[in-house]
């Protein structure tokens, strides 16, 4: 069954050119209440799910906002919620699960947000302030007109403790990065949520920075695999240390599926002959096509070369 | 040219000279790994191997052995012996050897040249190979841990005239084992008795990082052929690729896969690569050159 | 009356003879020499055939001849009806005069390959300085005939002159010594390779 | 050598170029394969398949496409694989592509430019048409010998220097005749001229003009000796 709850649709407004925002009430009765940093489980197409954050302030449960934003790579998700949904279209949603949750800590939060990364940040920033919290959020985003929820933003309470930064790409946003990121002190935490790229970026300043693996909190949408058409060779890889899963259709390579997704994996031969692109793996019963590594390698399974081998299981864990 | 002192190398079997290519009671000066030697003929099979200074003169003696048509020292202690091919101790065998050729490459291009299917029907038109047949069909290859050599088997190609006994083109069996870093040697189906292979073999004498000289004895069942037409079709063969080994840039062999981009049909020579890295030798590798 | 070459594969000299008697269409038995590593053009048997002990040579009934370019001449003058390998005009003169150059000169390039490959003992830089230098002579001259809107060494049409010097021209990589420097060779050398006719040898691609 | 790396040098006389055929050059030590289909410009790429190394210069072409004379790997003009013969029904990988170089045809000579992303343009040497091949040369001596060499060389009637660039240099020759001759640094000691005439419409005046230019090299080289 597609989630536990339904609701209606009661308000579409787009945010920019590629986010809009959906305000979702309950068909009947009232929402659970949820936690800031949490998301849902959202079943716009039968058989198809895909979370999103809750933007709104925690407090208030009459409603969840989400933002989605059109992604290319989409199996049918974020194109699906920017098609056929309509104000006062029914929808099945889960309960809110949070694997974001904050923690009480004495020192600062520093937020990060990089694009459509923000929507769990802007609940966070709510409670953080609701218990005056010392805090800023960081919203990096290309450009002002591709800024989201600006009136919920320019509208809050902690307006104040919102800075901007328009359009920046390394090696300037890693200076950006420095910064802010300058001087970890013990109870500090910073909060982070983006593309992969953004995030790899952050995680490697705050590294050599000095903060500590625990100190940095990853948004990780860790739902199960979104259903898959029964028979098909199709599957789901997800990236360990990125937080991103994709689809990998049968008639598409695990590179090929990365590489769409902004996630650049070097290759040479892309044949599985020349083992550049060998890859560590986490979980998986593998199917290598192959002609690189070796028997002992394939039955351990612990390595494999994306641009040819495939998943015999429906989820493929890679750690990268 | 200064004399490698990579261990890894010199701790090889590498030949110096072929069985006849001295009269006895004169030497012959020629160069292993940079390493000036002099090679001894003292009697019919008694050779002595020593190392020579810039200024000439006889340095330390170096271990010698005799076989497979070759003379064949080593500047260190190798771990390796000389390879076993039983073929050459058949009795009913064509031991046959065909001098040694100079090219100006290192000496893994050679092996890699000699493990290479796809070139057969560009290079050996219309002798080991036809155009208009060349697909490389998939072939498996393998680390053989216990002798520590790498093998290709299941390997298939069409040939016209797969040697000089042959008549007609037929699909050719091939299964190549490269015993060391400067040896190969390939098994292919004795068209009158496919029970047997013929075996032949290529021995490099490494002299410089982008020098050797090859050596290709061969143990043949083939009782048709003179000795001359078979030398002539091997020496014909070898200098078809020579003109290619001389010509590939760079000389020196390139280990990163992301350098040179492989295809399925050169998964023997990315085997011998993997092997090589694993090794760690040095001599006549372009990564390791001093940075 | 049948002709017998003394020949082997590798050998640019006996190339020679094999190109004329392909374009001529001439059959001929191959008797099969082993220059190396059997040095058998140095045996007692040879030498009664070639005194000199060099290859090709080549017997013609009663007729024994050696060196490449006589024997060239001999062809051409006794079986080529047409009159083109070896004109007897005005042509006749330059054809000779290259011939000759293919024989004396251009064997440079032979002597800095059958060091390369064979390990033959010799002064390598003099052979290749003076083979370049026998290469820029011919390019100067394949020069002015592009010029003059024509391809082949001498007259209109391939000569034994052609077919001379082709070879260690062609062959001189294998003795270190590039084509770079000679664009009139190159093109030179490409349409000879497009002849009906013609075949490689090992050392000459098989592809054009 | 200290020769500046983005340059335009001439490489060869374009119409000396044949149709289908591929050519050994060398710039600065930089080994290029210049080669043309059976029609369309000449192209200028790095003399190395990405394949095994073998040098591009060896190989044939078909149609359009370049084949590398070892494994027959195909190459579009734009430099992309688009064939393996070991594997007929793959389509190679766009990971395989040949390197290419910046490479212009004017004034009857083909230019080249070591700076492949952001080469300067062309400069502009005069006139466009009337430029007739005369010959290539290669000459052993330095850049400055040789442009002393041209300028004080006697080409049959008086001369005098129209331009002088980098690369090459213009010469006025009598009252119709203009000489072009584009430099092509090879190694330290060694110059490739490719020299084109207006004003030189018959194959003699064009003969002539070849032979005064050996002159010219047998001049340079044997000053050098002397040395």
């Amino acid at each position: 069954m597609d989630g536990e709850l339904e609701v209606i649709v009661r308000q579409i407004q787009s945010e920019t050119s590629e986010i809009r925002s959906f305000v979702l009430e309950p068909a009947s009765g009232s929402l659970p209440p949820f936690q800031a940093g949490a998301h849902i489980d959202v079943f716009p197409i039968p058989g198809i799910s895909r979370q999103y954050s809750l933007v709104n302030d925690p407090a208030d449960c009459s409603r969840y906002v989400l933002g989605v934003k059109r992604e290319p790579n989409s199996r049918g998700g974020s194109s699906a919620m920017h098609g056929n949904l309509q104000e006062g279209s029914r929808l099945r949603i889960s309960r809110p699960k949070n694997n974001f949750a904050l923690r009480s800590n004495r020192g600062r939060s520093i937020l990060l947000a990089g694009g459509i990364g923000v929507t769990p940040l802007l609940s966070m920033a709510q409670a953080l302030c609701a218990r005056d919290a010392d805090f800023q959020l960081h919203y990096f985003v290309r450009s002002n007109s591709e800024m989201a929820f600006r009136d919920l933003i320019i509208g809050s309470a902690w307006s104040s403790c919102v800075n901007y930064h328009f359009g920046l790409v390394p090696p300037v946003l890693n200076d950006v990065l420095e910064e802010i990121l300058r001087g970890p002190v013990a109870d500090d935490l910073v909060y982070l949520c983006g593309p992969s790229p953004f995030m790899d970026a952050v995680r490697s300043v705050a590294t050599n920075a000095g903060w500590t693996a625990d100190q940095v909190v990853l948004e990780h949408f860790s739902a199960e695999p979104p259903k898959l058409e029964a028979g098909a060779d199709e599957f789901v890889v997800r990236l360990a240390r990125r937080g991103v899963e994709l689809v990998v259709p049968s008639e598409k390579t695990i590179i090929e599926v990365l590489r769409e997704a902004g996630v650049e994996i070097q290759t040479s031969c892309e044949q599985g002959v020349c083992g550049t692109c060998v890859t560590p793996v986490l979980e998986g019963d593998l199917l290598h096509n192959d002609l690189y590594l070796s028997d002992d390698e394939h039955e351990e399974g612990r390595l494999m070369t994306p641009c040819v081998s495939r998943c015999k299981s429906k989820l493929l864990i890679l750690d990268i | 040219m200064v004399a490698t002192t990579d261990t890894v190398a010199r701790n090889e079997w590498v030949p110096c000279g072929w069985l006849g290519q001295i009269a006895i009671g004169t030497n012959l000066d020629t160069m292993i790994f940079g390493q000036p030697i002099r090679v001894a003929r003292i009697a019919q099979d008694d050779y002595h191997v020593v190392e020579l200074s810039d200024a000439g003169t006889e340095g330390r003696s170096l271990p010698v052995q005799t076989r497979y048509n070759c003379i064949f020292t080593t500047l260190g202690e190798p771990t390796r012996a000389l390879p076993e091919i039983s073929e050459f101790d058949e009795p009913d065998r064509r031991i046959v050897g065909c001098g040694s050729v100079g090219v100006s490459t290192c000496p893994y291009r050679l092996i890699e040249n000699f493990l290479d299917l796809a070139h057969l029907c560009f290079i050996h038109k219309d002798i080991l190979g036809d155009p208009e047949k060349s697909e490389v069909l998939a072939y498996k290859t393998e680390h053989r841990k216990e002798a520590d050599e790498i093998w290709a088997v299941d390997c298939s190609f069409y040939q016209p005239a797969a040697s000089k006994a042959s008549t007609s083109g037929q699909m050719t069996k091939y299964i190549y084992r490269v015993m060391s870093p400067f040896s190969v040697m390939l098994y292919k189906t004795v068209n009158s008795d496919p029970s047997r292979n013929d075996a032949i073999c290529v021995f490099i004498q490494p002299i410089g990082e982008t020098q050797c000289l090859a050596y290709m004895p061969m143990a043949l069942v083939d009782d048709v052929s003179t000795d001359g037409d078979i030398i002539e079709f091997q020496q014909s063969i070898f200098l078809q690729d020579r003109v290619i080994l001389e010509n590939q840039r760079p000389a020196l062999l390139p280990l990163d896969p992301t350098y040179e981009l492989p295809t399925r049909a050169d998964a023997s020579s990315i085997a011998y690569r993997r092997w090589l890295k694993a090794m760690n030798i040095q001599f006549g590798i372009l990564e390791k050159q001093a940075a | 009356m049948t002709i017998t070459l003394y020949d082997y594969t590798l050998s640019g000299s006996c190339y020679k003879v094999r190109l004329l008697l392909r374009f001529l269409g001439l059959a001929y038995e191959r008797q099969q020499i082993d220059f190396f590593p059997g040095r058998q053009h140095k045996s007692l048997e040879f030498l009664e055939i070639n005194p000199l002990g060099q290859l090709p040579a080549l017997r013609d009934g009663t007729l024994m001849l050696r060196d490449a370019q006589a024997i060239l001449c001999h062809l051409a003058n006794t079986y080529d009806t047409s009159g083109q390998w070896l004109p007897r005009d005005e042509r006749f003169g330059e054809v000779m005069m290259w011939v000759m150059f293919a024989g004396g000169e251009l064997m440079n390039s032979s002597a800095a390959r059958l060091h390369d490959a064979l390990g033959y003992k010799l002064d390598i830089e003099a052979a290749r300085a003076n083979a370049h230098a026998a290469l820029r002579v011919l390019e100067d001259h394949m020069t002015g005939r592009e010029i003059a809107g024509r391809k082949w060494i001498v007259g209109d049409a391939p000569t034994i002159a052609d077919i001379a010097c082709f070879p260690y021209i062609a062959l001189s990589g294998d003795g270190g010594i590039g084509h770079e420097d000679y664009p009139a060779l190159r093109n030179w050398m490409r349409d000879f390779r497009r002849l009906d006719g013609f075949h490689a040898m090992p050392g000459i691609a098989e592809f054009v | 050598m200290g020769i500046e790396h983005n340059q335009w040098r001439g490489i060869g006389l374009d119409r000396q170029v044949q149709p289908a055929s591929s050519n050994p050059v060398i710039v600065n030590g930089e080994m290029l394969a210049m080669w043309r289909g059976e029609n369309g410009p000449v192209r200028v790429w790095e003399d190395r398949c990405p394949h095994r190394g073998m040098r591009l210069s060896f190989g044939f072409v078909r149609g359009d496409s370049l084949r590398c004379i070892y494994h027959g790997w195909a190459y579009r003009t734009d430099g992309q694989c688009v064939e393996i013969p070991a594997h007929p029904d793959l389509t190679p990988p766009k990971t395989i592509c040949a390197a290419s170089y910046p490479a212009e045809t004017r004034y009857g000579i083909v230019w080249t430019n070591l700076e492949r992303a952001a080469p300067s343009p062309l400069p502009d040497l005069g006139p466009e048409d009337g430029w007739e091949p005369v010959r290539s040369l290669y000459v052993n001596g330095s850049a400055a010998q040789v442009e002393a060499a041209i300028e004080a060389f006697d080409f049959g009637a008086p001369s005098m220097v129209r331009l002088k660039h980098a690369n090459a240099i213009a010469l006025g020759i009598g009252v119709e005749l203009e000489l072009l001759i584009a430099l092509q640094p090879v190694a330290d000691n060694r110059i490739g001229l490719h020299v084109v005439a207006r004003g030189a419409s018959t194959p003699e005046t064009r003969a002539s003009l070849a032979r005064r230019l050996q002159r010219l090299r047998t001049e340079i080289e044997m000053a050098q000796e002397k040395k």
